[in-house]
Formats: structure tokens, C-alpha cells, sequence
């Protein structure tokens, strides 16, 4: 299944990927993906082990389990205002 | 209940016009803007990022967290994203309701909740220097 | 520091071209409107008296006071006085500063000060019954 | 000597007169200026005895002495805003 990898600001400019769709195996979590990808992929290499994800636009645990079409976006610390 | 993203310029008049009604006594409008320096260094502007379409809910949701604390569902706030000059605004509040301490307290809400929580991100760009993106706030998830 | 008392409409426009330059990253602007109702009873309208040149001075007083205060010379108010109606902005502050805590403080500060010591009275008009002159505050005497 | 006298709001209301010039001796502080005025106008017996004061644009107290030509504002508990 696939899930579409968004990344803003600072980890944009670290691994130069805006978005992404990325292949993940059935009933993985969130942490498990992003862990694949850094192994497979050298870009996010450089990105914190843990971050803030956002799934379908709400804030979520990294342990949540991603479902084919998830939006999955990594949150660098928010700076609003 | 107004909350929006844009990249058009903002002012009080925009958020004004979506408060006030009769029945409020008070209204209070925060304007934040770019100044022209920072820890000491002068800023040539600020370029933001952000999650449009999830800040957009997450700031109506800060939108009606506050009306719910102030007893009043006369809130607007938009925040802008994209290139800002010194002296533009970037965030534009505005809360009316019966009281004032309540108006004063809502609006002190929003302000406060889109720094800790909104997905939105600032790149300061300097006179003198490259441009840095901002230290930031993690925002709690809930259970 | 601008600080002046109008029977014409006011707006925030009004007090917000007092404020605001590159140094500040917040402005708190403050707008108190007549309300239609009253402890229950249907308002139709209000007429404020005021003691005008005491008033400006006090207005104006109440401004430095709120600038020292927050750190800002950037603060202006109006109070307008005759006859308005339900809607209608009695009151106009705004208050820029570097940040936005002492911002709020300031404008805050302004319409507790104005509430407590500005010679200026309240006649409520009611939909039914008579007009009367609403309770006020005995300001303090000083030494 | 003269002082001006200055009535506001429910003051001007309970007594009819919203300016008047009063003649008070010399020396006389307000206070008595008030007291003797009490007696001498029946409009002004309704005030309360120790009203709050301006003395030419200032908050004063009734224990301050007057001059010719004191601006002299009897005020009503205020309520701006």
C-alpha cells in the first residue's frame, strides 16, 4: 500500500523532498515507515528519529498504524504567530 | 466563527468585520507584525511556511476553543503565510463579547494556541547573513 | 501618545494610525460598544456627559501611565461623549509594543483607568421607563 | 473673592445649574465654599455633603483652599467607558 509523505520548512530544506509517495507494508506504523525510509532512502537520513507527524491532517502518535491513501506529514516544531 | 489562512496582505478590518454584535460590549483585536530586528540582528523580512489545510482547521478549532472560553462565537482570525516585509501583520485576531475581561482573555487564547500549535513555520531573512527557520513549540498530541 | 475626546463616530482606524512602527511585533486594540441590553432591561441608547478639558488631561494621563508601564510611547485613545447608539464604540485604545504580553497589560491598564477615574458619565436610555445615570466609581484622591 | 463653580451628570440634574459664579471669603476652602452654599440655595441642599472635587482640572481634596478665579467641579462617581 502507499502513503503520501508531506514534509514543510526546515525538513523540506534537510532532505530537499517536498512530497512523496512512499510504498509501506500492510499494518505498519508510522514510526515504522519513516524508520524504512531513512534506511532505504539517504535524504532523510538527517531527519529526527521521533517527529511530530500529522495523519490525515490531525496531530498522531508515531505508533499509529497507516492505512492505504494516509496523508502523512512530519512536523517540524511550529513557529506561527 | 472566521479562521483562515492567506498570503494576501492583512489588516483589523479584515477580521473585524466577522465580530460585534448587539448583545457584546467589548471587542479586542490583536495585530501581530514583523518588527525590524530580532536578538539584536536586523531583520529583513520573514517568509512562512505551513500545512494549509491543516492549519486551517486546527485554527478554527483554536477559533472555537476560545469562543467556548469566552462564551462567545464572535471570533475571526486569519493568519498570512508566505513573504512578509517589516511593519506587514502576520496574524490578525479579533474577539467580541458581552464583557471585556472575556474578550481580553480569548483573544489572548488564540494568540497564545497558534504558537504552540498551529502548523505553520517562520524563516527570518536578515540584513546581513543567511535566513533561519525559527525555534519552534512541539505541540501536545492528545491521547 | 495620543489621547482626545470626540462626539463624532469613532473606529479602530482611529486609534490604530496612533501606533504601530518597525520596532513592534504587537498591537492590542480595544474597542467598548454600547450593548442593547443592561441587567436585563432593553437599551435604546446612551448619552455620556463628560468634563472635557479634565477629561483630556486624565485620558492623556492614563495613556503615559500605560506606555511606562508596557515600555511603549505607542498608545492612543478616544473617548467619544453625546449621544450614541446601541452599536455604537464609546471607547477606542491601541497599544503597540515589541511584545505582545505588555501590549494586552497595556490596553487592559487603559480601560480599567478610564472605567475608575475619567470624569466622564453614563446616561442609559431604555426602551421603556426613564433614562437614568448609571453607578460609578469614586476616583482616588491623591496625597 | 470668585471661584467657578462647574456641576456635571446627575449633579447638574438634582440641582438645575450647570455653571454658576459663587463668592466665597477669602481663604475659604472648599469645604466651607459647599457648606455656605448649601445654606444660601436650596438647589444645591440635595448634593451629598463631601461630594468628590476637581480644583482646576485636578482631583483635590475639600480641605483645599480656594483662590479668586478656582475652577471648581463637583463630580459625580465617574463611569467612562
Amino acid at each position: 500500500m502507499q502513503v503520501h509523505l508531506l514534509l514543510f520548512a526546515l525538513y523540506r530544506d534537510l532532505t530537499g523532498v517536498d512530497e512523496l509517495n512512499v510504498e509501506v507494508a500492510d499494518g505498519a506504523t508510522a514510526a515504522a515507515a519513516l524508520a524504512g525510509l531513512r534506511q532505504s532512502d539517504p535524504r532523510f537520513a538527517v531527519l529526527p528519529d521521533r517527529p511530530v507527524i500529522a495523519l490525515n491532517r490531525e496531530l498522531a502518535q508515531l505508533d499509529a498504524v497507516l492505512r492505504d491513501g494516509d496523508e502523512l506529514a512530519l512536523l517540524p516544531p511550529v513557529a506561527g504567530g | 466563527m472566521r479562521a483562515w489562512i492567506t498570503t494576501d496582505p492583512i489588516a483589523a478590518q479584515d477580521v473585524l468585520d466577522g465580530v460585534g454584535t448587539a448583545t457584546d460590549g467589548a471587542t479586542v483585536v490583536f495585530l501581530g507584525t514583523v518588527r525590524e530586528e530580532n536578538d539584536g540582528r536586523p531583520v529583513s523580512g520573514l517568509r512562512y511556511d505551513a500545512y494549509v489545510a491543516m492549519a486551517e482547521d486546527v485554527l478554527l478549532r483554536i477559533a472555537g476553543e476560545a469562543g467556548r472560553r469566552a462564551g462567545t462565537d464572535r471570533v475571526a482570525v486569519v493568519h498570512r503565510i508566505g513573504e512578509l516585509a517589516v511593519g506587514d501583520a502576520s496574524v490578525a485576531i479579533a474577539v467580541s463579547s458581552p464583557h471585556r475581561a472575556e474578550a481580553f482573555d480569548a483573544a489572548r487564547f488564540v494568540i497564545e494556541a497558534i504558537k504552540q500549535r498551529l502548523p505553520v513555520w517562520k524563516q527570518e531573512y536578515y540584513v546581513e547573513g543567511a535566513p533561519r527557520w525559527l525555534d519552534g513549540s512541539t505541540p501536545a498530541v492528545g491521547p
